[in-house]
């Protein structure tokens, strides 16, 4: 067991450190800017971009696609290198590089890859995820946005949810029917499709939170030439894995932290001293103390593996069901031990809205990017070996399906 | 012995709930939202009208006269509604203070007000982050000096009730050295305030020591709050799992639903024995009341938080949305739990009140 | 609401005061005597002869079969009375009378009522229950013992498990597979059995207590008459669920209660205090002592319910889950606020014992009596009203489940 | 950066999980317990004969030199089979406790016997119920008198280091002034005694200040074995839901005790996590053990708790059977649970060894 990087890893961060210390800080959004998303997108373009010609967009896509072709443990390094940093970063990079870069290189046609792979690097090209239905989220092989063929075409009706960034990007990546005589997650096909062509209807979605981060996408008669097909007709669901499994690596962990959540107990006044005072606050901060970093420790095991090219599979879900439901719990004890005035604090306690925020997020992380329970049943078949549910579905034509 | 509601009581719920379930659907609560409102006024006028706010109230003071358990199927029915009225504020503490500590003057012009809705009252307690009653407003020759914050319903109340340390004061906030902000509230549809005194004038209800009683009887009353909101959390929950299809099979079929939701249905059955059990002593056993009242906070506070974090969690992203419902049971929780005194504000007067400990005996020493 | 009782209540409760009174004390057993089974047995018997004769005997059992005939409130009453003397009562009675008596009032022929009702109430028979199997827990009704007919007998070979003080019995409830070709729940029949039969061999099961409460019992051809099924052949399935029901009202609670474990933690040392003064284990038992306490008042109103001639149903079984991870939870936290003392105690330390067998005793409440997933399926389903589990062997004959 | 064991700590952990599984069959250990046996002594002698013993003690006094990681490849799989050696008490408590405070001679004195295991010792800390440390017991001009108690494998060792105050003392336990009493122990395979001293003869260990640093190394060391035991119920629960069929189709298919075992998979995951991390700053980041210790304690006693008691749980009726082999994990998690401190304990370490924190701050300064 070794913390210390290697020299080449070492070698690696002093490379990463010294550009990003040339280059970053002019892209730096400045504290306390809230920024328009449509500026926020230009923004987060033109770090692509610097990224890309400093080498370092797509540290782990292959050189063939445009990228720098290093190894999982590099990205990691150049990742928190690049946190110290307030840069324009989101899902409408992430997810052209995470998702869509993936997918058409292990799917596409060598004239996919050229049309996009290296636009997407450079930040020419910024994407959202066409995936989820009102009727089909955990359940994803249920969905019922279909593409019937026409001529070299493909004509698409449907609403797909979920889609986060989708007013502001350029492309998507879709998955719908194309034949409901199969059982459901063989009658799927994944296209690319230009968010700017006719009948795609964008309409954001009011969150719990206050928020639109997402949206809704309908298709009207939605035209989507056959060359932006990826991977064959009825390949759909091998594309949505490839697809799903690059998420899956990079869950959990980032907000919500148990020792900011310390310091505010010991923060809260109670009787002569703190709230940190009580044994109970104190025993349920340690225990989720203890939980994140075991996470912490879990990931530089996981990440271990990655670096030997091992594929640690349904065990990265853990670290996203423990931090998932630690992330509710302390939140939420955060806000009960402060008492009455968390529900409403003073006007300048930022801290205690974050709290508030966190309280709220954390039903998000719960459910998006494999809820608790998709992800117990995850670990106990691949990880542990059990049955597989009780399958109804698995060899009725969809249409047949209820 | 007979250990349930009497058919009085049960019509008296059904009674509110039909009319909750008429006048407040959740789109009403959508648009209070929206309109940024301090409350549902033609529902408390309603209310008002029909003679529930003034249940428990004293028939000489304009009251039915009703008992806490009476009282406590209104209450049971707000929290299932998840209405946007001051009824905690004014029913459950303000008249229940005056009513306990006022003076009979007092009683006479605040108690007949409040019983018709026409006055609504606020009580004001915490002052900011930390301990459950505040230590440093100061009541001095007839004035009040000092901030309370957050206090829910202020901007609609005509009067506060106030604690200052042991005593409770009451003061009229139209006077100009009160102050009324209204903050931020995590719970959209239960607005707070910050209070200001700045030599405020007031008048001290004479009874003291009264307040623990009053945070019992109210604890009481909150209970049945939460019984009535974990039920609505566990039913939305149960339709919708019926409702909604999952790799070809309704989602209630599968046992991680169906386990998440029995056990649900197991905390809302026991707090709702505890409710029951408090009520009883709130009207009829006083001895009972504070270990009865802590028990029933203490399972009503777990009911209520798995209900509202569950039923969210099976809904899935669309739990997730500001159309659907669950959103209102979420932020009303977790006021429900800080109100009145969070889990272990309770479980310290359960142990002190449990007969055969040491501390009990040594608090009711002390006491 | 009202807690006092109603006069006729009042007058029955002063009735058996004073006959307890009068009656109890000379079949008490001294406190710290500990009897062994033979001898307990017989004391059992007398005491059920002396509530026999003073009219006390099966309270809520019809007049017809020879009991009182009274109310559920008045069974609890007279138990609640009767509780006050350390009076010789254990399974080999309460057999008889709760499983035994009503499965034969219920499906039993009037000579067979004539034969066992009298006798059971008097103490003169004693009974066990034969339903369990190695393979037949949870999932009774996959049972394989099995009778096969032979004139005016059947012929019985198989193994059952769990039957309490069935070395002491006279009689044993049993149910057996009497046809392999219909589907498993279809295929039995219910008997007594005279536990002297030739061919009967019982071998105590060494539990991890150190008791051995529970016995095996096995069957290598034991001839029993036809005269001694209860029902019809293939109708066990129902004397069973018979059986079931009337267990399932009188659980939990008696046992593990939160103020003798918070007057441990007082008693404990803990610095210049006790463990009493952590502010974890005063949240942790107040949370278990609320949730006692409103079993307590569920109890209250299951009772309510039945003295309507309601039938609680599942309701019943939530305050024996309930009680099962509470039991186990707050003896399990006992000792552990005890520290490395609770391993091994002073030879004094009653209290510490006690509690130690809690915390094993509780695996068996966890699982004996409708386990705890067993009794969350129950209320998922018939509360509130959710699907039954997919079943694989419903309609299939039970020779051909693997 | 490499978290993960090295192919050598692996091996060892291959090795000793084979010996082990060859040796310690579960039928040995009701064997043990039928025959109220103190240990498994075949077991210790081979342990000791090929070197396992002295892992970790170094090479110049007998050892093999190797690192607390190593070391705990050992205690993992002692863990894991549930052996009945005095492993935590001779070697990660005694020979450790000599090593960390003991004096050049003690050390060339009591090190390679108890490398060997020729010589076992014992620890003893509790006096009665309470706190972790006695504080009863006194060493004066070289006497010592008290009670400790209770004392594991008290029995079988030829010494003990003793905790008097701050201080450690080492006594042999054959002289006339000391009394061993055996205790009747939860944990049938880990006897527990009482050790009465009446001026027995003693000795300090010169160096003070290092029982904490003792306790915290023996965590890490305790946090390997309940992995090892947690694993090893998880296992056995999968396997028997794997092979019993209910209702038509195998236990393990049923959401409820699929759930139930990724649960449990990831409380596994986690502490073996915290545990790496542990062994780690046991051998190579000494100033970040307590941290680490404390967070590895807490994650592992509430993995083993939930191995321990969802293991006998899946197993139903038959896992409360002497015949099944969830009964040895059962009684061994309390001992685990409690012994070296427990959760309440640990968390006051790790929240004191929080950076941030005033109580941090305070206790590092006053450290």
């Amino acid at each position: 067991m070794d913390f210390n990087e290697s020299p080449a890893e070492a070698a690696f961060r002093a490379e990463a450190t010294a550009w990003l210390a040339a280059n970053a800080p002019r892209h730096e959004i400045p504290e306390g800017v809230m920024l328009d998303d449509v500026e926020e997108v230009v923004r987060g373009r033109a770090w692509q971009r610097a990224l890309y010609d400093g080498g370092y967009a797509g540290i782990t896509v292959p050189k063939t696609l445009g990228g720098r072709g290093g190894t999982g443990i590099e990205a990691v390094i150049f990742a928190e290198e690049e946190a110290r940093y307030n840069l324009p970063k989101g899902p409408y990079i992430g997810i052209g590089l995470g998702m869509a870069l993936p997918v058409i290189g292990k799917h596409g046609t060598p004239e996919q890859i050229a049309a996009y792979a290296e636009k997407t690097l450079k930040g020419e090209l910024t994407w959202c995820q066409l995936f989820s239905e009102p009727s089909a989220g955990s359940d994803l092989a249920n969905l019922r946005a279909k593409a019937v063929r026409d001529g070299d075409s493909w004509i698409v009706n449907g609403q797909k949810v979920w889609s986060s960034w989708a007013h502001r990007s350029d492309m998507g990546i879709l998955v719908v029917r194309t034949d409901a005589t199969v059982p459901k997650h063989k009658g799927l096909t994944f296209f690319v499709v230009d968010m700017k062509t006719p009948g795609i209807h964008i309409r954001p979605i009011r969150q719990i939170s206050g928020a639109s981060d997402f949206n809704e996408t309908f298709f009207s008669d939605v035209g989507i030439p056959d060359a932006n097909r990826i991977g064959g007709v009825g390949e759909g669901w091998a594309c949505c894995m490839t697809v799903l499994m690059g998420e899956r690596l990079n869950q959990g962990g980032e907000r919500g932290g148990i020792e900011t959540l310390i310091a505010y107990a010991e923060a809260t006044p109670r009787g002569s001293g703190t709230a940190l005072d009580s044994g109970s606050v104190r025993l349920a901060l340690a225990q989720a103390l203890a939980e994140e970093q075991a996470s912490k420790s879990f990931q530089a095991r996981l990440r271990t593996m990655v670096s030997r090219g091992e594929n640690p599979g349904a065990l990265a879900g853990m670290v996203k069901l423990a931090f998932a439901r630690r992330y509710q719990q302390a939140s939420g004890l955060a806000l009960e031990l402060r008492g009455l005035d968390a529900m409403a604090p003073a006007e300048g306690d930022a801290r205690t809205r974050e709290i508030q925020h966190d309280y709220i997020w954390s039903t998000v992380i719960r459910i998006a990017g494999g809820a608790d329970e998709v992800l117990r049943n995850q670990i106990a078949e691949r990880v542990l070996g059990m049955p597989g549910e009780v399958r109804m579905d698995k060899d009725v034509p969809f249409e047949q399906l209820k | 012995m007979n250990f349930d509601l009497s058919d009085e009581q049960k019509m008296l719920a059904e009674q509110a709930r039909g009319l909750l379930a008429e006048r407040v659907p959740f789109d009403r609560l959508r648009q209070l939202i929206d309109a940024h409102a301090e409350w549902d006024e033609p529902l408390w006028r309603e209310l008002g009208s029909m003679g529930f706010l003034g249940a428990n109230i004293p028939e000489e003071h304009g009251g039915l006269g009703l008992s806490e358990l009476d009282l406590a199927m209104i209450s049971q029915e707000l929290g299932r509604a998840n209405a946007a009225i001051p009824f905690a504020s004014s029913i459950v503490l303000a008249a229940d203070a005056i009513r306990l500590a006022g003076s009979d003057a007092q009683k006479a012009e605040w108690l007949p007000k409040l019983a018709t809705g026409e006055v609504v009252g606020c009580f004001a307690y915490a002052e900011g982050p930390g301990d459950l009653l505040g230590s440093r407003v100061r009541f001095d020759q007839g004035k009040l000096t000092g901030t309370k914050h957050p206090v829910a319903d202020a901007g609609v109340a005509t009067i506060a009730v106030v604690q200052v340390g042991e005593a409770l004061a009451l003061a009229r906030l139209s006077q100009p050295a009160v102050t009324r902000t209204r903050l931020d509230s995590f719970d959209q549809l239960r607005p707070h305030f910050r209070l200001q005194f700045t030599g405020a004038e007031a008048e001290l209800l004479p009874r003291s020591g009264q307040i623990a009683t009053l945070f019992d009887r109210a604890a009481a009353q909150a209970a049945f709050e939460a019984v009535g909101a974990a039920e609505a959390c566990l039913h939305m929950a149960r339709d919708y799992a019926m409702e909604r299809q999952m790799f070809g099979r309704p989602l209630a079929g599968y046992q991680a639903i169906k386990h998440k939701l029995a056990d649900l249905a197991v905390a809302v059955e026991m707090a709702r024995s505890n409710a029951f059990y408090a009520g009883w002593a709130a009207a009829d056993a006083h001895d009972e009341l504070p270990a009865a009242a802590a028990a029933a906070r203490l399972t009503a506070i777990s009911a209520f938080e798995m209900g509202a974090r569950e039923n969210l969690q099976v809904h899935g992203g669309i739990g997730y949305t500001f159309e659907a419902n669950c959103h209102f049971y979420y932020r009303r929780e977790r006021t429900h739990a800080v109100a009145l005194g969070n889990r272990e504000h309770w479980a310290e007067r359960l142990i002190a009140n449990t007969p055969g400990s040491q501390t009990s005996k040594m608090s009711r020493g002390a006491a």
